[in-house]
């Protein structure tokens, strides 16, 4: 695959920073605003397929990306287990429990442990995507 | 209100049909776009601006996977028309309906009126949420605190997906390195 | 340079989207654009030096009054051969040739041309810009490029060289 | 109350679907569909009328909220409802590499 024409390119070297930040801003502020790790990693994997359709695959090296995509899937899951049980030991014996402080409702720092599950369930979403879009490219360039 | 929601799920099942009848592949596809990204009117007049982000995006996403999977192959559509073999077929097809219909009515009987749902359930959640959680955001509040297990077991059935199609799509094995 | 420009410009977008100049925003948003920049600062290949020079910003502002006019007289073209009974339309290709030197005037030149109604850029090859185009009026490349790329050209000159 | 009947009548253009189609693609426009109808379903039960978006911004006026639980049920089925369609579209594209057809029976008449 050869990617698209100089102009697709061109627009996505000015867009995929900013869509990417923009995914990473409904991922941290999931708990305050619409939004949340669900929304703001399919916004993430749209970044990166951008990427991967505009300049084609010759130009990337997708098994690697595909290696590293599907490593951070597991580890972005393992690190919500964790979470989960470090709450299990700390709290009542209660699993996904809030033991951070909550603070003042509408700060940025809030909300104890919400953040953070966004965060790694944004991770997640954003990593099984791309892990599964890879793997269609992939497989079209192979069974040519 | 409810006179617009019946107009817009309208056009959704008329792209429906459409896309369930549509020559060729990518057509029907195009008219797939149709019903899901009506969805998301549909989220954003029912106050669910967070269903309405996760929507339009996912809808994004399934149709660029769903393009890629027709480019890569056909878009012809499979030429046999449908063919009634006999009445038998028909008189079971008109009872499944039958059924189904009266199965809706018993489901839909004790429901409340659109827009007078009284939370019974949710009550909890929604006077507890915002002390007991700190989050402003009461739909992650709930997702991510009280029910924590759903979040979880959401995260694991898209781990397995994601190994299930790198699976059934690897061609070459890994080489030995 | 490149990378600490870009990590400028998507801190200032990060403070933007979230209006507020808490300390804990700020260094969220500092991790933020770090790590975008490690992801996508091999993407971001402009020439810097132009961002720093105001007349081009005022040239910008004349663009988009120029554009917006176009765009509304072309709309009016295609409404009038969609509404009048004959259909009087001509379509076809051509190939217009471009003044321009630098990638990001082409490109924009290219999408201006593709949102006025009427003319859509199909590709763009080396210095030349293939334009489906809904009235083919003249077969002279000469007056068909100044009919459609002439219009922007100059302005575009003026922002991006 | 009508609303609730089109969304069944939506359910079941996309059983109607899945049962007659025989194009491999299409089946999985139908499953779409008819989650697409059970979505829009459980959010119109939550709706309640003039009520706010469940996001507490601290200047509301009338503090009733939409009820928040169908829509953190939906919010994860939605993602759900994504990893099973790639899932079957793999499928769907395996089977056609190995056979070369989307049709369904006919790959049943081919094996077994």
């Amino acid at each position: 695959m050869n990617g698209m024409s100089r102009i697709v390119k061109k627009v996505t070297q000015l867009l995929v920073s900013i869509i990417f930040m923009y995914g990473v801003y409904i991922v941290t502020h999931g708990h305050l605003t619409p939004g949340g790790g669900f929304a703001g990693g399919a916004i993430i994997v749209g970044a990166f397929a951008l990427i991967i359709l505009a300049y084609g695959s010759d130009a990337l090296k997708l098994h690697k990306e595909e290696a590293g995509s599907s490593a951070s899937e597991s580890l972005s899951i393992l690190m919500v287990l964790i979470l989960a049980v470090i709450g299990f030991f700390v709290g009542g014996m209660v699993f996904f429990n809030n033991y951070l402080p909550t603070g003042v409702v509408g700060e940025l720092i809030s909300a104890g442990t919400v953040p953070l599950y966004n965060i790694f369930i944004g991770m997640e979403v954003a990593a099984a995507l791309l892990t599964i879009f890879i793997a269609l490219v992939i497989f079209k360039e192979e069974s040519k | 209100m409810e006179l617009l929601l019946s107009i817009i799920l309208g056009f959704m099942i008329i792209g429906a049909i459409f896309a369930l009848h549509a020559r060729d592949l990518l057509s029907a596809l195009v008219a797939f776009g149709i019903v899901g990204y009506s969805l998301v009117i549909c989220f954003l007049l029912l106050k669910a601006p967070d269903l309405a982000i996760v929507q339009i995006v996912v809808e994004t996403v399934t149709l660029v996977i769903m393009v890629a999977v027709i480019l890569n192959s056909t878009r012809e559509e499979v030429k046999d028309k449908l063919r009634w073999q006999s009445a038998l077929t028909i008189v079971l097809a008109l009872l499944f309906i039958g059924g189904l219909v009266y199965f809706y009515q018993v489901a839909i009987a004790p429901l409340d009126e659109l827009g007078m749902h009284t939370t019974r359930m949710a009550e909890a959640y929604i006077e507890g949420a915002a002390e007991k959680t700190g989050s402003a955001n009461l739909v992650t509040g709930v997702l991510f605190d009280f029910r924590g297990y759903d979040t979880l077991g959401e995260a694991t059935i898209l781990f397995t997906a994601a190994i299930g199609v790198l699976t059934v799509l690897r061609l070459k094995g890994k080489k030995a390195a | 340079m490149r990378y600490v420009a870009l990590f400028i410009i998507l801190l200032l977008f990060w403070l933007l989207i979230t209006f507020s100049l808490t300390i804990e925003n700020v260094i969220v948003g500092a991790v933020a654009a770090l790590l975008t920049t490690a992801l996508f600062g091999k993407f971001f290949r402009h020439n810097l030096i132009k961002f720093l020079q105001p007349q081009r910003y005022f040239w910008a502002l004349v663009y988009l009054f120029v554009f917006t006019w176009e765009c509304v007289k072309a709309n009016f073209d295609v409404a009038y051969r969609v509404i009048h009974p004959a259909m009087p339309i001509k379509p076809g290709i051509v190939r217009v040739k471009l003044n321009l030197k630098t990638e990001i005037g082409k490109t924009i030149l290219a999408n201006s041309i593709t949102m006025t109604p009427g003319t859509i850029s199909v590709d763009l090859i080396d210095d030349e810009l293939y334009v489906h185009w809904i009235y083919v009026s003249s077969m002279d490349p000469e007056v068909y490029s100044q009919k459609i790329a002439g219009r922007f050209e100059n302005y575009i000159k003026k922002i991006f060289e | 109350m009508i609303v609730y009947s089109l969304c069944f009548v939506l359910f079941m253009v996309g059983l109607y679907g899945v049962v007659t189609r025989r194009n491999m693609i299409k089946i999985v426009i139908g499953l779409a569909i008819m989650e697409i109808s059970i979505f829009m379903f459980l959010v119109l039960i939550g709706y309640i009328q003039g009520a706010e978006a469940p996001i507490i911004t601290g200047h509301e006026t009338a503090v009733q909220f939409v009820d928040p639980l169908p829509q953190a049920m939906v919010l994860t089925a939605i993602v759900i409802g994504l990893a099973t369609n790639a899932m079957l579209l793999a499928i769907a594209i395996r089977i056609y590499k190995n056979y070369g057809t989307f049709d369904i029976r006919k790959v049943n008449e081919l094996k077994g």
